[in-house]
């Protein structure tokens, strides 16, 4: 039996995952670090317990604390949620030893899956073509992937074996540009995952980027819910998802076969639970394998709109040993979600993190608009942790009626105190070419830049950047009143300062 | 209080003439402008339109994001004006250094430049890891790199003095 | 063309009625009173008109005004909204005089539902049965009235000729309490509507309140969108709806059949656009004709949840003059969806209106919360219009579901500043009969209290107020080591007198 | 220091140990104790359980609004009720009269009480009508009505004193 839940996870998707707990009446388990004292997910938990210092590596990626909170708390499931200790099938075997259920698959699975090199031939054993690389499992030196770079061909990415989310990617569109690319992954790789091995793989062009989200239950049955459109990604991180994919759009032979390949893989690995199957497609719709995510997905809620299941509920349903609660046929997708990535990033400055405290924060709300965060005003958003603040979701009838409703709540959002990508996705979805749906995997690091269209209303702006300056020179003089000694300049020195500094 | 403000390569002449009017290029405008909760966010009413904005003062200049358009504005007003035609701030605004400040605290990863060496607009002068991602900080104009303050492999505190350009 | 819209409102509705504008690139025009110059809708529209002080009669119902605003602004369309100038026919024609499109029924339409006894009287011929009572037209005195109770019969309710929305209503249950309620409607009917002309109207026994949406375009179509639950009343005003009536449950026949009485009442008047008809329907599943809504409804997005379709759009779409999107075949009811009215009101003290600044509004988000609302933090809610400040909607694949998402929701709302009727929803979650949906149109009037239950954890409450005093007692100590003059008996003193105001 | 704590007919001695250490009852538990983002909204964690609730003093004590339950709490330390104890605060407090306040600005429908009229507790005294509705201002205990402030038709503000009861 499942009734308590700790949840191994912070920030926006561990408060998704306590509303699941709670609406299924499961008592929660938070647990947090120094910096997370006052996240929201520690407010809003039953229980919470205190795990170590803001570094990750020495709290939410300490399996020995979480399971001593879990021991504690008298919690009898862990969910992993994304990231952190999610994809580390050790973490997963020591929750069975200590009698608790990993909401995930089985650590067999996450064992094959994570490391790039079996998943590839396990994938291509099911009969699913895999993109020309290296094999990860060689841990190849940087002068044996440099040898290795004319068989694979150009373009290429380097890769870590330990890998995802984009991190430790870097691209070379040449025998010049890798050394270069292995350095930066390398180091990356290593901060990211405490481990730096690469390989490398073909980079294929004008492809996308199209994952497929399946459940599998503990009796074999799996079942898949349709496609996502990852496409929109910046230096490999993704900031924009969609369901359907307008690429896929209505080919629904396209979509059940490319459905069937993640089931078969899926099956091939004895998979229990959520997980997701990345494939790239190139022009002509050929499908080739790139990973299978073995943990809940950061944008599973397009799909939650779009086919009316609440995947979070069927992991922990699954994880109770149940069986799933829908065949295939009564899987169906309606309408069109979209997915934007709200980070505490400014795009307007090479996308740089951005940290402070939350001041305002006025939701968009309203039809069609679905808010998944952990942050509120009065939030502090700290350098430890990765800068995803909110996940904007909406849906629409249509893909067109989708995008008109995202415009809507991005205008609506203010968010006050630390600079996001807001402009960015206003941006995005002004561009003919995403509108159109005709994009790849390029299309960000090529082909869009978010200064690149003049802007609409310079007078309003102006108007609007003299009235503040105004009002701020009235203030200064006003609080002089008040310091009547030292009177002299201090007025002109005050505005020159503000304007130098 | 007159103010000359540009933005875009467009140059506005703006007066204020009380709380509720303004006269901008010669035109007499009805405004209303309050702050939102007391934020730096504003709304502005004005000839029946309505529009919201976060407005705040940084290095560049004013920085408007109104409709997801971000604008950089200078203000001027009288006075400042008068000195910059006397040369005064002009000059010493240009010949000004720029530092480069850590914008938030992180790990450095690499000093890709030595001390004296020339750099143009938008060359890397510093890779800092923060928030699990690698932030490339670029040179926002041409110099010439002084001061380095930093070496790969040293935390920083929020900002600290990386480097300055001259 | 309708290519740019006056919203002849404010507060939630008027947000509401905003971003379907923005959703379909069409351009708004806001109008504020003296109270509203930094309400929600000011700042979300594209256009703002000044339209005069803050009470309504000289601002929001002066129609002379609201003309005016659509003139300059160049607005083709108005949009009443709810409440207001919504239902007054004569608006309606002024609209159409002054060449704007006025997004309601026609005038007529207006005019027979407004005046209960038309009303009465056109369902009557429609073949709709109605409940028994006195005739509005003929404005009975009170003394009139009286004699005519006897036939009406007891329990029976006084009503407002010109009323809607629970105001100017008051139950008798005996000869001995009319003159009270007469009274008190009167005065109550005057203040609301300017008209406390009365009418009086049997209360059926255990009768359920339940409503029918429906939509009619301009070539006569009309369809219904199924059914809304709308018992959940305190003193006649509405607090709680879904969709689909747990009472009407999944007896389609009924449903189909009560439909189909409201289409041929709105047929019967020629109507177009959106409204709402509303029945009794006693133990026995008999349907009466109550009264016919010629607007958009407060608890419209309960339909919208679950039919999938954006009432607001429509009715924007058959004032444009097309014709509806969809036939009744092709509507369709799936899942349950409730709606709670979020009020500034005191549940633990008689429900009593509360004003005041907002300091802190986290909203309940995540997956099946839909949330409408006209306030944020930083917004002082003015005593001069209606005390709705959110509706807080939630969707579930069963009733069960969404009373437990409505739950959390509940739970996660933070809204601090006012008194709101959150707690009041939270117990009646709870109530054993809601749950069951066992309730009548007197449930919340006779048989719950908020305060019936005892609390479940008197001991962290005692510890956290204990906390709190502790904490203000050392802030207060730590304020007179500032202010060493006056010592003594000062923090003594003022803790006494924190204790007695 | 320590407390003598009451709610809902339940008594509990509670003592602030340290800013991390209470006792309640004799029984020892660490606390973290946090207002959030500075408003009368708290976290508390004791013994591993989370507490959120919003907490305000009014006329009858602590309100403490947790889970959707409302508690009114009286929190009375070491020296209050030695006080007490003497007779001293008690009696006092008991003896003082009631005087009723609009809660919001609006306007006097009725007053169906008269000057040195007795009335019980729950008897209405007075009939507001603000926010589109009639609120009905009842007697929180019994007692007797004295110095009537307002009369029908009459617009008040805010706080503004209607009546007393002694």
């Amino acid at each position: 039996m499942i009734n308590k839940i700790l949840i191994a996870n912070r920030g926006e998707i561990a408060v998704r995952i306590l509303r699941a707990c709670h609406e299924l009446g499961i008592a929660t388990v938070a647990v947090y670090s120094d910096a997370d004292r006052n996240a929201m997910h520690v407010h809003r938990a039953d229980q919470a317990y205190y795990i170590g210092p803001s570094a990750a590596r020495e709290s939410y990626l300490r399996a020995d604390k979480i399971l001593d909170a879990a021991r504690k708390s008298g919690a009898d499931a862990i969910h992993p949620g994304y990231g952190f200790l999610s994809e580390r099938a050790d973490f997963a075997s020591a929750c069975a030893a200590a009698g608790l259920a990993f909401i995930g698959p089985p650590p067999g699975a996450i064992s094959v899956m994570g490391d790039k090199a079996r998943a590839r031939a396990a994938a291509l054993a099911a009969g699913v073509p895999i993109v020309p690389g290296t094999d990860a499992r060689a841990h190849l030196s940087d002068a044996e992937l440099i040898a290795a770079a004319a068989d694979v061909g150009f373009p290429l990415l380097v890769k870590a074996a330990a890998g995802g989310g984009g991190k430790g990617m870097r691209s070379a569109a040449s025998q010049a540009e890798l050394p270069a690319a292995l350095a930066a992954a390398h180091s990356e790789a290593l901060a990211a995952f405490g481990d730096g091995t690469l390989y490398l793989e073909r980079l294929l062009p004008n492809a996308r980027h199209i994952e497929v989200q399946i459940l599998a239950d503990m009796e074999g049955n799996v079942i898949h819910l349709g496609e996502r459109e990852c496409s929109i990604q910046r230096r490999h991180q993704k900031l924009l998802e969609e369901a359907p994919s307008p690429f896929v759009g209505d080919d629904e032979e396209l979509r059940q076969r490319m459905g069937a390949l993640a089931c078969k893989v899926a099956s091939a690995v004895g998979y229990a639970n959520a997980g997701t199957v990345e494939f790239l497609m190139d022009e002509d719709r050929n499908l080739f394998f790139l990973e299978m995510n073995t943990r809940l997905q950061v944008e599973h809620p397009v799909t939650e709109l779009v086919t009316g299941i609440d995947i979070v509920k069927e992991q922990i349903r699954i994880a109770r040993g149940r069986k799933l609660s829908r065949k295939q046929s009564e899987v169906r997708m309606t309408g069109h979600a979209i997915e934007c990535r709200i980070n505490s990033e400014d795009p307007y400055n090479g996308f740089l993190p951005s940290i402070g405290t939350i001041t305002t924060s006025i939701l968009p709300t309203g039809p069609g608009v679905r808010v998944d965060t952990g942050v509120y005003a009065g939030y502090t958003v700290s350098p430890y942790y990765d800068s995803l603040l909110t996940k904007l979701i909406c849906y629409g009838e249509s893909r067109g009626e989708a995008l008109l409703r995202m415009r809507r709540a991005l205008e609506d959002y203010r968010l006050i105190g630390v600079k996001t990508t807001i402009p960015f996705h206003q941006k995005l979805l002004d561009s003919h070419r995403f509108m159109a749906g005709k994009f790849t995997t390029r299309f960000l690091d090529e082909d869009f830049h978010v200064a690149d269209k003049p802007p609409t209303n310079p007078r309003i702006a102006a108007i609007l950047a003299t009235l503040v300056a105004h009002q701020q020179g009235q203030q200064t003089a006003h609080i002089q009143q008040h310091n009547v000694r030292d009177t002299s300049n201090w007025k002109w020195v005050g505005r020159w300062e503000r304007m130098h500094r | 209080m007159k103010y000359t403000t540009s933005v875009n390569g467009n140059t506005y002449q703006i007066e204020i003439n009380s709380a509720h009017q303004i006269t901008v290029d010669g035109e007499i405008f009805a405004v209303d402008f309050e702050s939102v909760s007391h934020q730096p966010l504003y709304s502005l009413l004005l000839d029946g339109g309505s529009h919201e904005a976060y407005i705040e003062y940084d290095a560049e200049g004013w920085q408007v994001l109104h409709r997801g358009d971000r604008y950089t504005v200078s203000v001027a007003d009288e006075r400042m004006q008068r000195l910059a035609q006397l040369g005064g701030l002009q000059a010493d605004a240009a010949g000004r250094e720029f530092l480069l400040k850590a914008p938030m605290p992180g790990l450095v990863v690499s000093v890709p430049v030595a001390d004296g060496q020339p750099v143009e607009k938008g060359d890397l002068l510093l890779v800092l890891e923060s928030m699990k991602m690698q932030n490339e900080l670029r040179a926002p104009r041409a110099g010439t790199v002084q001061r380095i303050r930093a070496q790969a492999g040293q935390s920083v505190e929020q900002h600290a003095l990386l480097l300055a350009l001259v």
